[in-house]
């Protein structure tokens, strides 16, 4: 079981209100320095059999045409796999979050 | 013989009864059509009503565009069949590309419901004859995604077609481009609006009764055709 | 995943009496464990001490309130209205012309504090349920609100949450929210009240009960499938072991899917209407433990059911949990073996989820096997009626006394004109008294088309026969100072003010649903102020001829040692013959006379004034007579029928100058006052008496609207007239409308943000 | 001027009515093969100046107080560089969503 992250963005060129609101919000909470703020969707696909290039295409022909609004948004469609998690893993240590 | 006018049920649909309400109160007849009917029952025309397709997951108006109901609903659409979209049925629209742009959630970030100004632009598609342009209305206006976006390209070109149907005055609700609160297609028979014309129908029950127009238009133009 | 206990099987629980059971944790105490041996004649297995346990909670077995409760019932008054009372999942009542109207109110308080957005939404979805469970159909919610001190820094937090949730589920599923309340009080700093109501229509045929009879009929689950939600407890027992430090985690809150629960009112009335259905329930607090143990006690016969059937959303949930989950959008029916094709294919239209887990049998125990091994064996009776019963302590609170010897006498009183209108201000703006539209214009109203009146009217109003335009108006009205101040009173004028809100809009009080908010029972004197609210409420509830036809209690509404105000909640329903003769709050027929009915005294103890001008709460609240009210009510109810009166606002707290500004903002039109003899301005204006109403008269109906009064020995004073664009009180000052609406809107956006409802 | 990305997703054990209802339309719509959906919240920050140890604590801070609601969410950090963008592509190429 492999699984298939889309990412769904607004385009640059569209008004992000919840983004907005988040950035507006972080001085206020006392963050500095974070110039801009974007919220997109990520969906997280299961998918039964081994990811090859024709699922892979389907998924973003999918994504194309129903996860994402492409008017609006942009999309980007990967595998989640052990390669990625060592590259985070070097760049920085995953933070997990628990509930206290 | 009356005038069939459908009103789609999708799950979720909220305001298919009043649509159907409002249908009857202009004189027409009223007929429920089901989100997995794949044909249109004789309809002469259709109603997409508000609501919350599919709960609006994913987007509003995204998983609906998908139904079986609605592939038909496009086809005649674009064979020219008057149909209108209202709130979630405008969202569905354009999910469908019937209708140009998007409808993103409200600049503010929250549900609104109000009575709310319009000013009708044009006074020539199927769905606002009985109105006169530059007529002011007062519908019921109530979403939680009313934004109203399109490229800049797209706005100049319906603006410059006089798609744009509908303007919100006094107050933009949502943060909608320019304004727009309803537009039109190329042709004048499928139109989209956010406020909600079925909710000002009787005195009784809604701000005004501004509304009926929208209903008592389209029944006149099939009984002409 | 973490090794398990084996199955602890009723076999099992037989072969070892001895095994360690965690009541405790489960919130049991050693006496109610005892009793379920003795009951059982063994130990109980882990699925049936995790079945007693949450059913013999406080929430599903008011076992502290139940004494108290009873009075509702005894002291009932003879009502033709009511078809069925206390005790069903929601009362029922008779509006005439083959039409029965449910409704209920019911509290999400503590899951709206961890949660606000879900536990606010999940409790408008249980409500709803309860009302689809009786066969009628939802029409219109209505949410009574207690928050924290306005300006406390955790207050938007809870506020903001609260109100999307109840408007995210509600919108959702397509019922016009028609009024509630929004209160700010410190007191519920850390106890937020999320109360929620659902009325639903039907016709007196379709009248359904919760019960499971006939053997050999089918046990429908359908719905959400069952997750992990709100079983905190249950996972005690589904650890390695009783005492294990590390009990696997599931979480205590619940998320809402207000699209699922639209689907399932469809389904549910599509089943009811093909008459498929023998007895439903639905699935709340404690889950299938209290729809299957319910079902089964209130029918005749047994039940048997498989547990292995339940959908689930996780398959590592232990039979315990199952029995427990707390997953929302969930139903239970009974049906007929040869109706079961039928109602499936009913819920697949509607891509509902559904299984038959059982069946009745003609025993009389419960039986619920998992994967073939019998692990509950139980007479449901003494699961869902049996609980323990406790008449707790109770001790009239030794502060009482200086409370209410701290009388507002002494507080000083504006000194001439210029100060009346800086208060008159403060009080219009105050975040209790101030325009509540931040709130309100995020739920929608208009959805199904039958909304006749809605906030900020007195009470909201539905349409419920297009034909005939047969009505019905609820109210919800509850003031938590004045039952602070006493609890006996608190509640009768919390009655006495839904009752005359609903009459105010013309319609004709029926019956009343309550929500009992109050601190914990193991307090003494939280007791005592549960008891007398009870008392109050019961012997009003009499004396005005309106039935309590359901409710809810919810205690422990405490943060440490200090609880809430005792803050009963009352829903009051009423019945119009035709919605046209209506009487909105808006003062906007100008050269209207503007009449007070009632009579105006010295009343200000646990007032709005005394709270906003001098952070002051003592004294007495407002004398009750009930005689008045329901005078009031008849006055009011004949003047809208007659068509005598073109406005009508009832006063409550804030007196009559808030409701005066309430009235003329709504119409847009200024008033001219004079302060009636015997009265100074500051009494006529800011007094919070009780049993009175202003009303706008046509002059040419004056003379029969005067007359009907003097003839029923109603006081009515005619104080002033409508006109302008001021409100003017003769001698005293003078406030431009545009100032008073600047003042009594701005408040709500300037604390939680901006939307754009104006 | 890095970017940081917080990835924001219900608890597994709670329900996620939206993945659900994107699960339930995909055979629908044609696909099949996908065993679950979850949709969550993707949360790009602009950070002003180097994404050091200090930052990221900070950013972490944020997710975990005001991002995500931890009562019913997990989030993870990460910061979207070079690195990443290599191993993604490594194992399959990105797919850009682009309007029509
Ligand atoms: N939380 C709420 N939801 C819906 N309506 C509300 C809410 N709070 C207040 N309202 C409405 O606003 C109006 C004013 O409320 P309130 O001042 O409490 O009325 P009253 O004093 O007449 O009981 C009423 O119509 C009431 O139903
Ligand atoms: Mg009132």
């Amino acid at each position: 079981m492999a699984r298939v992250v889309v990412d769904v963005m607004l385009k640059p060129e569209i008004l992000d209100p919840q983004g907005q609101a988040v950035q507006r919000a972080l001085p206020r909470l006392g963050y500095q320095g974070i110039s801009d703020v974007r919220q997109g969707k990520r969906f997280e696909l299961e998918v039964e059999g081994p990811v090859d290039g024709t699922v892979l295409a389907r998924i973003r022909e999918m994504a194309e045409t129903f996860l994402a609004n492409t008017v609006i948004e942009n999309f980007t469609v990967r595998v989640e796999d052990a390669a990625e998690a060592t590259a985070e893993a070097a760049s920085e240590p995953k933070a997990e979050g628990v509930a206290p | 013989m009356t005038t069939r006018i459908g009103v789609v049920t999708f799950p979720g649909s909220l305001d298919d009864r009043d649509a159907q309400r409002a249908v009857r109160l202009a004189g027409g007849e009223a007929v429920p059509l089901w989100h997995r009917d794949t044909n249109l029952h004789q309809v002469d025309a259709v109603i997409l009503p508000g609501g919350f397709s599919y709960g609006d997951y994913l987007r509003c108006g995204a998983i609906a565009r998908f139904s079986p109901v609605m592939e038909t609903v496009i086809e005649q659409a674009k064979a020219g069949m008057p149909v209108l979209g209202i709130c979630n049925g405008f969202q569905v629209l354009c999910e469908s590309h019937l209708l140009p742009g998007a409808l993103t959630r409200n600049d503010h970030l929250h549900f609104i419901c109000r009575d709310q100004k319009l000013r009708v632009e044009n006074a020539a598609t199927a769905w606002t004859s009985d109105y006169t342009e530059g007529q002011e209305i007062t519908v019921p206006l109530k979403n939680g995604e009313g934004g109203y976006v399109a490229d800049e390209r797209t706005l100049d070109e319906l603006e410059a077609e006089g798609r744009v149907v509908f303007r919100y005055l006094d107050l933009n609700p949502n943060g909608s481009r320019r304004d727009i609160a309803g537009v039109t297609n190329a042709a004048g028979n499928v139109v989209g609006l956010m406020p909600h014309p079925e909710h000002a129908v009787e005195a009784l029950t809604g701000p005004t009764t501004d509304g009926l127009g929208f209903f008592t238009s389209v029944l006149k133009k099939l009984v002409t055709a | 995943m973490s090794p398990r206990t084996p199955l602890d099987t009723v076999k099992h629980a037989a072969a070892t009496p001895d095994a360690r059971q965690p009541f405790r944790e489960l919130g049991m105490t050693e006496d109610e464990y005892l009793r379920v041996r003795d009951i059982l004649g063994r130990r109980p297995t882990g699925s049936e001490l995790a079945m007693y346990s949450v059913m013999w909670s406080e929430h599903c077995s008011y076992k502290s309130s139940k004494v108290h409760l009873k009075q509702f019932s005894e002291k009932a008054p003879a009502s033709d209205a009511l078809l069925v009372g206390i005790g069903e999942q929601a009362g029922v009542v008779d509006v005439g012309q083959g039409y029965a109207v449910t409704f209920k109110v019911e509290s999400h308080n503590h899951p709206s504090y961890v949660e606000p957005y879900q536990g606010a939404a999940t409790g408008i979805g249980g409500i709803v349920r309860d009302i689809i469970a009786m066969g009628a159909r939802p029409v219109a919610v209505m949410d009574p609100l207690r928050f924290g001190a306005a300006d406390h820094p955790d207050t938007a937090r809870v506020v903001h949450g609260v109100v999307a949730g109840i408007g995210g589920y509600g919108n959702c599923l397509g019922l016009p929210n028609i009024g509630g309340e929004v209160v700010f009080d410190p007191c519920y700093q850390g106890n937020p009240l999320v109360n929620a109501l659902c009325v639903g229509v039907m016709r007196h045929e379709d009248i359904h009960l919760a019960k499971a009879s006939g053997t050999g009929n089918k046990v429908i689950l359908y719905g959400a499938r069952t997750g992990g939600d709100g079983i905190g407890g249950a996972s005690i027992l589904a650890s390695e072991t009783f005492d294990a430090d590390k009990p696997s985690k599931r979480p205590a809150v619940q998320v809402g899917d207000p699209f699922q629960e639209k689907l399932l009112i469809e389904c549910t009335l599509e089943a009811f209407a093909e008459k498929l259905v023998v007895g439903i329930q639905d699935l709340g607090a404690a889950g299938l433990s209290c729809a299957t143990s319910e079902l089964a006690s209130n029918g005749t016969g047994g039940m048997r059911v498989d547990l292995s059937t339940v959908p689930l959303r996780d398959h590592t949930l232990s039979p315990e949990e199952i029995l427990m989950s707390e997953s929302q959008e969930r139903m239970c029916a009974v049906v007929a073996p040869e109706n079961v094709d039928r109602f499936l294919a009913i819920c697949e239209k509607w891509d509902v989820t559904a299984t038959v887990i059982g069946e009745v049998t003609d025993g009389e125990r419960l039986e619920i096997y998992w994967h073939g091994e019998l692990i509950v064996d139980v007479p449901p009776r003494t699961v869902a009626h049996d609980g323990p019963v406790y008449h707790r302590p109770m001790a009239r609170p030794g502060w009482l006394d200086a409370l209410q010897a701290d009388t507002p006498d002494a507080l000083p009183r504006p000194a001439n004109g210029d100060e009346l209108r800086e208060q008159v201000l403060s009080l219009v703006s105050s975040p209790n008294q101030a325009d509540k539209s931040w709130i309100t214009s995020q739920y929608d109203r208009y959805v199904l088309g039958n909304t006749v009146l809605a906030q900020p009217e007195d009470s909201g109003m539905l349409r419920i026969d297009e034909e005939t335009g047969l009505g019905v108006a609820l109210a919800t009205d509850g003031n938590g100072r004045y039952a602070k101040l006493d609890p006996y009173a608190g509640a009768q004028l919390a009655l006495a003010e839904a009752y005359r809100n609903v009459a105010a809009t013309g319609a004709r009080p029926l019956a009343v649903t309550d929500c009992l908010n109050f601190p914990s029972p193991e307090d003494p004197a939280g007791m005592w102020q549960f008891a007398e609210a009870c008392r109050g409420l019961a012997d009003a509830c009499q004396a005005l001829g309106t039935p309590v036809t359901g409710g809810n209690v919810s205690l422990y509404n405490q943060t440490g040692d200090t609880g809430i105000h005792p803050t009963p909640v009352v829903g009051v329903l009423g019945v119009i013959d035709d919605v046209a003769r209506r009487t909105p709050m808006a003062f906007s027929g100008e050269g209207q006379m503007i009449y007070l009915l009632g009579d105006t005294r010295e009343e200000f103890g646990g007032s709005a004034w005394t709270d906003v001008v001098h952070g002051h709460l003592g004294g007495l609240p407002p004398a009750v007579d009930l005689d008045r009210e329901r005078l009031l009510a008849e006055i009011l109810v004949n003047a809208s029928r007659d068509g005598m009166i073109d406005a009508a606002h009832d006063l409550s707290d804030g007196g009559l100058i808030q409701a005066l500004v309430e009235s003329c903002l709504k119409g847009g039109r200024g008033a001219r006052l004079v302060v009636p003899d015997g009265l100074s301005a500051f009494t006529f204006l800011f007094s919070e008496s009780a049993g009175r109403a202003i009303v706008a008269v046509p002059r040419s109906e004056e003379v029969r609207f005067t007359g009907m009064c003097d003839a029923r020995g109603m006081p009515a004073t005619r104080i002033g007239v409508i006109d302008g664009d001021t409100i003017d009180v003769q001698g005293a000052f003078s406030l431009p409308l545009a100032e008073l609406r600047e003042a009594h809107t701005r408040t709500l956006p300037a604390l939680f943000g901006h939307t754009r409802h104006a």
